[in-house]
């Protein structure tokens, strides 16, 4: 078996470079795919645990994540056809209007 | 995992049911938004009368519990608690009912913004069943509290002329008696550590010198609500700006929550208090009666007559319980019930004539009965109930009444002199008075004004809207035994509480 | 007695009771759900077979009791049930109150039958038939009410059949509400009647909660047991419920203070008058009293204000009778003086001599009024006949507008145009008048001979009334019947139809024999209701009273013969200017005027109770309750003054402290962030990094500490 | 033991690998292209992790119907080159080194700080398998699964309503 700090580890890498990817990238699309990523390393680790503690309510709650996030998505991108609509642009970085 | 609902819950949420289905209709579909709020009310009063199928009038204690810890902070000790019992039961089948026919009387009187004006009667329906559900004494506050916002806004938005006038008047003088009654919650649920009244009640203890005060406060949000005389003089003005379905919700319903707060909290929290106080009460009661007659008799708006009437049937609750016996405390409920259906019945009939004629003085009219039959006739029935017609109900409640207040007058008894019923009864002469000279206003005589000869009679939705009525005034009068016999194990043993506490109260 | 040992084992029928009043309701019902589509003889006749059927089921009660003398309570229901409070829907069925149905149902049957003439006829001359309908259901309804009244086996549901009765009079009065003087009076009269009846039963509702806390019930069985006892613990409570008790009889039965009511009563349609108003209803006090026989016996001093409060009612009503013009008023104040013999009767203790003028009374007195009705009508249809008719339009005008058909001036001679109600109502007068062999010779000889035993004063009284009683009735023969006519009308007046006359003759045959009920020599009646009351006392015929009373009737029928069959008519031939309405009024003068004017009394009461009344609750409305307590004590009061605070809070502590820190405040807060917008870039992902950069820095603390 | 960590490593080599692809291709549909391999790696490990229900839910639902979605706006929208340059010049190397020092605190969590993990056990027979995750949504999370297809619903209305054509406004 391998142990589950390894596991930890790979859904941390993944939920950072996830955070990375929002941080970084200008694309609305990208940055939510990176949103899905975070979302995913979250149920891996989810599934880790549930398997270490021998309890099926973390994959219960993964299920659930799962459900949220479609649909997050499918709002989410209706949102960004709608900005793209009005702003024919995906760019973030063009939608400032809190600009102080 | 159990999802069932208890039905108290279940009857006092439900029209938010209604609400959420309202709130997705247009502005513009007010017939949807009108069977929407009557199927909502209607399904209500369907589900009250479940619970009452469900009800064990042998059983004296709160029924249908629901009990579940809500605000446990800081030794705060506040719960989810509900239930029903002898002293509650009727007024739960009153307010569902009254609710309904109040939206079937809206049909054609309301045609501003229907779909608020029944969220609002559907969020007051809700607010009026709490308050007579809940047996924890800061849902009570909530509940009661909660009343006053729908109410106000039925005023405020669909009232008359001076409206908001009336809204804020309303407002103010309910909110500056509950305060005092906040005031005296917070003191139980701090120093006996719970907000549980039936715990409170059993815990008795409350030092006699407090419980005076504690009575006070309470009494005075009960009595404004009431109202009692001299705190009624809200009530014309509410009542006479409300619209027709709030003017029947306010009488028949929301007066009621003064009498029920009486009977509920300060009898069976303070009972010492009330056996001492009971012959001031009384004493405001009678002046009530007598004052009230008086001044409905000398009104030119008959909505107006039919406001003061409030004022001197609801002195006839007030004497029925304070007399503390079984015959007044039962004729005091009953009588809630009466004038609700009385009452209630007359504005509706208000209501219909104002929707026709526009104006509400009683020298626009005369010899409608002529022109109006079927209105003529109805209208008589009522009246008489009102002013206590054997074989009607108002006759059953105001006798049990008297005869209690006069037992309670004799010596042994807390009023200490029968004066107070021998003055009372001098109401109900009043009452033919003021009551028989409004009919004849209306009715009786030559029709004197030409537009009063085309007026329509009244048509089948509103024979439907009053027939309920006029059936339970029938049913109470010929045979009121169900109805008492739903309440007379609580109240007995109520009093009976009441007795032991204050035997063990007064040194 | 000797009755029931006759009769030894009959038929026994005391479960129908229920029945006398479930006809009369079965009745209403059926007229008011199918009415509408109903003939106006099918009404009709479905309403009196109504009554009709109740008389048939009191007759089958009358023949029980024969075999069965104790008579039987029957329950029915429980009504109303408090703790140790329980009233019973039961009937009694006794010889006391089977006498009642039987008058209630006979004489009801029978002016329903008339009414199916003379309602026909009335409603068309008040130009509304749509109400003939409603006229018989609330007839049928007042039976109902009556036989409850009667038939309870309690005094609350007595008080039921009481205040219901009250009702029916109020609906009836007020039939034709908008008819009478200014269009209301006939509505007014009805509200009077209500409320005046209502102030009795203040009384009687006070006697009720007295006897309940100190009885503990309300049967008249066990009441009546108890009596002796309660007597000898609480004297005073007998005391006060049987005056409490009198105050109810006294608005019931139109007695001094409380009659003022019923001569307005008369606005009611004339079957009503004589049904409701002459009959039965007016007699509920008569019978509340000889029920509560028990209870009045043990209180002597209250016998007495009874009997003097009777008394004293048949004079002084007797009295008004005598100024009075209206054919219909003069028969109403007549009644209120009958019923003071009656009330006087049994306040003496005398209960079988004051039933038994109740049941002579309800004949003649029935009688009476109905063929004034007959009377009326004929006047109306001459009238009616002469307005539609253009050759005789031209004289009529001068009394056209104010042609009263009640009026006894426009009247005389009728007894050539009307043969049959003239003989009727002859022999209704000379019962009335006691003149023997008619049944109120009898009657009331049987109570002056009491009164002349027990009472000196009521004796005196109620002769001086009984005088007076055969002076107006002479007078008002006179002035109908005999004479020339005064007024067209009069002299085109025709007779009834037989649906009218009939009744009329069955009650003349009743008015003629109803005193064999009770003959000295038999006492028939007096046994017939020792079976309800317990032993009573038989007046011991006395010629020298009967001598008496019938010679001053003979005189005063002369005296009437006199000035109205002779002064009159002479009078007639003076100019109208110069003619004294009434031959009465130049003899009598000021004293005449008093009696037209009933003594004033109605105006006494507007002055000192209802003008008081109206004015103190227009004074509490307007004055206390709006302008004091509404307008000035909250508006000017509370809600000015708290204006007033609030403008002293909000423009010297408010604008002049809190408002210039808080400026102070502002201003420093706005000058700092000038500083620091630079910070907001309005980039989602640049607020994100902050974010980020935080959750690192914590969960580096809370990892590392 | 060593096929399992064999096959760790590999499909961790192959996580990774495709985020970071995800993270720095120029390209929108070569990022989600890796993405799509990124969760068909997650999949599998949770297969080795006894998940076997919600592998396949992963690949169907984001693999699947997701990451389908993704494509299709991708499409639709276009491939557009954004301008080069950003307005905020720190919030790369920012970025970047709180991600570091994320990983760092991670580490020094799960390796560097004694933490006594309880002993794994294997797996009992059954367990995620689809009718043990059915059992225990449908007893005890009904309430929240029926709160779930609520929520659905309200995504898919929302949708619907934000990219549907602007009809013009009737009158209320």
């Amino acid at each position: 078996m391998v142990p589950i700090q390894y596991f930890i580890g790979l859904s941390a890498i993944l939920f950072t470079i996830g955070i990375l990817g929002v941080l970084i990238r200008r694309n609305a699309i990208i940055i939510f795919m990176s949103v899905e990523l975070m979302l995913n390393s979250a149920n891996l680790a989810f599934i880790t645990f549930a398997r270490m503690y021998q309890s099926l309510d973390g994959q219960v709650f993964v299920f659930f994540v799962m459900a949220v996030a479609a649909a997050e998505v499918a709002v989410g991108l209706a949102l960004i056809v709608a900005i793209f609509r009005n702003k024919q642009s995906i760019d973030v970085d063009q939608i400032n209007s809190l600009h102080g | 995992m159990n999802y069932y609902i208890d039905p108290l819950t279940l009857v006092t949420f439900f029209p938010v049911i209604g609400i959420v289905v309202l709130l997705f209709l247009r502005a513009d579909q007010k017939v949807h938004a009108r069977w929407v709020a009557l199927i909502t009310s209607l399904i209500t009063f369907g589900i009250s009368l479940a619970i009452l199928a469900q009800f064990n009038p042998a059983n004296p204690d709160l029924q249908m519990v629901v009990n579940i810890p809500w605000i446990q902070v800081a030794g705060w000790n506040i719960s989810y608690f509900m239930g029903v019992d002898g002293l509650s039961i009727l007024l739960i089948l009153l307010t569902t009912l009254l609710t309904s026919l109040s939206i079937l009387s809206t049909w054609t009187a309301v045609q501003d913004r229907v779909k608020e004006f029944m969220i609002f009667f559907l969020f007051l329906e809700m607010g009026m069943l709490g308050v007579f559900l809940a047996q924890d004494l800061f849902l009570f506050y909530v509940f009661w509290e909660f009343t006053l916002v729908p109410m106000y806004m039925l005023i405020g938005i669909w009232g008359g002329k001076r409206r908001i006038y009336a809204a804020i008047k309303f407002f103010l003088y309910t909110m500056a008696g509950s305060i005092l009654m906040l005031l005296a919650i917070l003191w139980l649920g701090i120093y006996q550590d719970t907000f549980n009244v039936p715990e409170l009640a059993a815990m008795g203890g409350i030092p006699p010198n407090l419980q005076f005060w504690l009575f006070l406060a309470f009494g005075a949000a009960f009595a404004i609500k009431v109202p009692m005389w001299p705190l009624h003089s809200w009530l014309p003005d509410a009542h006479v700006e409300a619209p027709t379905a709030g003017s029947v919700i306010l009488a028949g319903v929301l007066l009621k929550m003064g009498t029920y707060g009486f009977l509920r909290f300060n009898l069976q929290l303070f009972p010492i208090a009330s056996v001492k106080l009971a012959p001031w009460v009384a004493a405001l009661a009678v002046i009530g009666i007598l004052y009230g007659a008086a001044v409905s008799y000398a009104q030119k708006d008959v909505k107006k007559l039919v406001a003061y009437s409030s004022v001197s049937h609801l002195g006839f609750v007030m004497l029925g319980l304070f007399a503390l016996n079984s015959q007044g405390v039962q004729g005091g409920i009953l009588q809630m019930i009466n004038h609700g259906i009385s009452t209630g019945a007359l504005f509706l009939i208000v209501g219909m004539l104002y929707e026709r004629r526009h104006t509400r003085d009683m020298d626009a009219f005369g010899g409608l009965w002529k022109v109006m039959p079927i209105y003529g006739a109805l209208t008589l029935i009522v009246v008489l109930s009102s002013m206590g017609l054997p074989g009607l109900n108002g006759f059953v409640g105001e006798f049990a009444i008297l005869l209690g207040s006069w037992g309670a007058g004799l010596p042994g008894g807390v009023l200490g002199s029968p004066w107070f019923t021998a003055l009372a009864a001098l109401g109900i002469i009043l009452a033919a008075v003021y009551l028989l000279y409004m009919f004849q206003k209306l009715f009786l005589g030559p029709v004197t004004k030409e537009e009063n000869r085309v007026l329509s009679d009244i048509n089948w939705r509103e024979i439907l809207t009053l027939a309920p009525l006029i059936i339970l005034i029938f049913w109470i009068g010929l045979y009121p035994n169900p109805f008492l016999n739903l309440m007379s194990a609580s109240v007995d043993q109520l009093l009976n509480a009441m007795q032991t506490a204050a035997v063990a109260g007064i040194p | 007695m000797w009755l029931s040992e006759a009769v030894s084992s009959g038929p026994q029928f005391f479960y129908l009771v229920p029945l006398v009043v479930l006809f009369p309701v079965i009745g209403l019902l059926v007229n008011t759900a199918f009415g509408g589509r109903m003939s106006e003889k099918a009404i009709g006749w479905l309403a009196s077979a109504a009554a009709g059927l109740s008389f048939v089921v009191a007759v089958l009660l009358g023949i029980s009791l024969l075999s069965y003398p104790e008579g039987a309570v029957v329950p029915i229901v429980d009504w109303i049930t408090i703790g140790e409070l329980n009233i019973n829907w039961g009937f009694q069925v006794d010889t006391l109150s089977v006498t009642m149905m039987l008058v209630v149902a006979g004489v009801g049957t029978l002016i329903h039958i008339y009414s199916i003439g003379y309602m026909h006829d009335d409603v068309r001359f008040q130009g509304d038939p749509g109400r003939y309908q409603r006229f018989f259901v609330f007839m049928n309804l007042f039976i109902a009410m009556m036989m409850i009244l009667v038939s309870a086996d309690n005094y609350l549901m007595l008080f039921v059949g009481w205040e219901g009765v009250g009702l029916c009079s109020y609906l009836l009065i007020g039939f034709w509400y908008d008819k009478g003087e200014n269009g209301i009076g006939n509505a007014v009269a009805g509200k009077k009647a209500f409320i005046a009846n209502r102030i009795g039963d203040f009384g009687f509702i006070l006697a009720a909660f007295i006897m309940f806390w100190v009885f503990g019930t309300f049967e008249f069985n066990a009441v009546f047991e108890l009596a002796p006892e309660v007597a000898s613990l609480f004297p005073a409570a007998i005391v006060a419920i049987t005056l409490l008790m009198l105050v109810g009889v006294t608005g019931k039965s139109a007695q001094i203070p409380l009659f003022v009511w019923l001569p307005d009563a008369m606005a009611g349609p004339t079957p009503v008058s004589a049904l409701i108003h002459a009959a039965t209803m007016v007699t509920a006090g008569v019978y509340l009293i000889t029920r509560s026989a028990a209870l009045y016996n043990l209180v002597p001093q209250v016998q007495n204000i009874v009997a003097l409060v009777g008394a004293a009612t048949a004079l002084f009503a007797a009295t008004i009778a005598v100024g009075q013009f209206d054919i219909k008023k003069v028969l109403a104040y007549s009644t209120i003086s009958q019923l003071g013999f009656m009330v006087a009767a049994v306040g003496m203790g005398a209960y079988v001599a004051g039933m038994f003028h109740l049941v002579t009374h309800a004949f003649f007195k029935a009688l009476l009024f109905l063929s004034a009705g007959s009377v009326i009508l004929g006047l109306e249809h001459a009238h009616h006949h002469m307005e539609h008719n253009s050759q005789l339009k031209l004289p009529m005008d001068e009394n056209d507008l104010h042609f009263d058909p009640q009026d006894m001036r426009n009247m005389g001679g009728l007894r050539n145009r009307m043969k049959i109600s003239f003989w009727v109502y002859l022999i209704g007068a000379i019962a009335l008048t006691g003149i023997p062999p008619l049944a109120g010779f009898w009657s009331k000889d049987e109570i002056l001979t009491d009164a002349a035993n027990f009472n000196p004063l009521a004796y005196w009284m109620m002769l001086a009334a009984a005088f007076l009683t055969a002076f107006y009735m002479g007078r008002q023969i006179l002035m109908v019947w005999f004479g020339k006519p005064r007024s067209l009308p009069a002299e085109h007046a025709n007779e009834s139809p037989p649906i009218i006359t009939v009744p009329l003759i069955i009650l003349a045959a009743l008015a003629a024999t109803g005193g064999a009920l009770n003959l000295p020599m038999w006492h028939t009646f007096t046994h017939w209701l020792e079976d309800s009351l317990g032993h009573l006392h038989a007046a011991e015929f006395s010629l020298q009273i009967a001598g008496l009373s019938s010679f001053l009737v003979l005189a005063a029928i002369f005296l009437a013969w006199l000035l109205y069959g002779r002064k009159y008519q002479a009078m007639q031939e003076l100019p109208p200017d110069k003619r004294p309405d009434d031959p009465l009024r130049p003899i009598l003068g000021p004293v005449f005027n008093a009696l037209n004017h009933k003594w004033w009394v109605d105006e006494l009461y507007w002055t000192i109770i209802i003008n008081p009344y109206v004015s103190l609750a227009h004074f509490l409305a307007d004055v206390v309750d709006w302008r004091f307590w509404h307008d000035w004590f909250h508006d000017t009061v509370i809600v000015g003054g708290y204006n007033k605070l609030t403008q002293v809070l909000s423009i010297q502590i408010d604008l002049g402290v809190i408002d210039a820190v808080a400026n102070k405040l502002g201003d420093s807060v706005k000058r700092a962030a000038a500083k620091w917008r630079v910070i907001e870039t309005g980039y989602v992902r640049n607020y994100a990094l902050s974010f980020f950069i935080g959750v690192v820095l914590i969960l580096g603390y809370l990892i590392l500490r | 033991m060593i096929p399992d960590m064999i096959l760790f490593i590999l499909l961790a080599i192959v996580a990774v690998t495709s985020a970071l692809g995800m993270l720095l291709s120029r390209s929108a549909v070569y990022s989600a292209l890796n993405l799509v391999l990124n969760f068909g790696t997650v999949a599998v490990l949770y297969l080795l992790l006894g998940a076997p229900f919600i592998a396949l839910a992963q690949i169907t639902v984001y693999a699947g119907a997701i990451m389908v979605l993704f494509l299709f706006v991708i499409m639709l929208l276009g491939v557009e080159q954004l301008r080069k340059g950003s307005a905020l010049p720190w919030q790369q190397t920012l970025a970047i080194i709180s991600g570091l020092l994320l990983l760092a605190l991670t580490a020094y969590v799960i390796f560097i700080r004694p933490m006594t993990l309880p002993q794994v056990s294997p797996t009992q027979l059954g367990f995620g398998t689809p009718g043990a995750i059915g059992e225990i949504l449908f007893n005890k999370y009904l309430l929240p699964f029926e709160v779930t297809s609520v929520l659905l619903l309200v995504a898919m209305i929302g949708a619907i309503v934000l990219t549907g054509k602007r009809e013009p406004k009737t009158k209320t």
